[in-house]
């Protein structure tokens, strides 16, 4: 199955990664830290980092489906 | 309900005057509001802090401060809830947050006002980033308990 | 630090700006702002209320809310408060009282704020008499907990 | 010892008794209880109801001195 999947990255992890977002393509079914670690070959996801699957939070296990939008960025500091 | 992420300087108390000018439909019934704001301090974690930029993930934000609010009408008899936050450079005076929330009965406002303002803090996707006096950056890596320990 | 008597229709965000405007030095430190603001409804234990009379006692009741304000600042570190409250005759929608207290951290103008205002109910001397549309009279009995049970 | 102390009633009290204040004088020392007794005569201060002297509360048997403001009055309801 081919899988269209938008990656966006937010504050402290946007500028460690330096950029905003990738847009991937490939096949077969993935998860969310299969997402990042096509994005990011070769770069463990850093701690603490958090994840959503279209707006919603999600644990680094959660399958993604094509279409997706998958967020990473670091705890809130909003308030 | 209105939830309303503002890029410029805005003026909480004009915000609730003007939201309760729109919407008037349930004064008799209002007992009690409770209202918080946060507003920039020119200090933090022992440092002179002279301005802030607030990002935040449009559209995530406000799907989380609208669950949050959500959960706030489940567990207490809430009337109506007002959530505004500011995005983009801020200075020192300037307000971050308004949460207010109006119901029959003071305890209610209390604790749904503060069960707001704790899971914005905790869960709505807003992150701080600090300019120094000493012209450094940081970004600011957690919120804390909310009390002053100093 | 402000205690106001208000014998005619007061707006508490007119009067929080007021205030502010007065009394600009802080902003710097203030990092937190909770507001209570009470408000006749227009219901009371099951009965349809059309007006109320606030007798207070003059001179105590100033008195002790500025004993109240004290314990606060002595419990939390507060850096200014507002308490203006009501009396007279008053109709629903308009306000009774208003508690503003201004910290740095979040936690401590929640708790102090909700000290405030639950020490002036139980406290301060002011006394409430409903008019109920059925244009019978009557004194109210006791502050209630705070919280909607119905 | 002359006491010139001046009473005062708030609220429902003060309907119940009809007047607002007394200006007692009398002789000899006295407590807040013996004020109400000396002021009310053959009516006994109704339950619940809260004594202060000079504007700050007190026990009934709070001890009054010449030229004290002593209050009565019931719970109080504001806010």
């Amino acid at each position: 199955m081919l899988m269209s999947i938008k990656v966006r990255y937010f504050a402290s992890l946007k500028e460690s990664v330096g950029r905003s977002e990738d847009n991937l393509v490939f096949t077969g079914l993935s998860t969310v830290i299969d997402v990042w670690n096509r994005a990011n070959p070769g770069r463990s996801l850093p701690a603490n980092i958090l994840a959503a699957v279209n707006m919603n939070y999600v644990e680094l296990d959660n399958k993604v489906d094509d279409g997706d939008e998958v967020a990473f960025f670091p705890p809130v500091t909003g308030g | 309900m209105a939830i309303k992420i503002c890029a410029d300087v805005f003026d909480p108390y004009v915000e609730i005057q003007d939201y309760q000018n729109e919407n008037p439909g349930n004064s008799g019934a209002v007992g009690a509001s409770s209202i918080f704001i946060g507003t920039m301090r020119d200090f933090n974690e022992g440092d002179a802090v002279k301005g802030m930029t607030l990002e935040y993930y449009p559209g995530m934000t406000e799907k989380q401060l609208a669950k949050i609010i959500a959960e706030a009408q489940q567990q207490w008899p809430v009337i109506d809830t007002l959530v505004v936050h500011r995005v983009g450079d801020i200075l020192p005076g300037h307000a971050i947050v308004l949460v207010a929330v109006w119901t029959s009965h003071r305890g209610d406002a209390f604790d749904a006002c503060r069960f707001i303002i704790d899971a914005l803090k905790s869960k709505a996707p807003f992150w701080k980033k600090e300019l120094l006096t000493s012209e450094d950056e940081r970004w600011v890596v957690a919120n804390t308990d909310g009390y002053n320990r100093g």
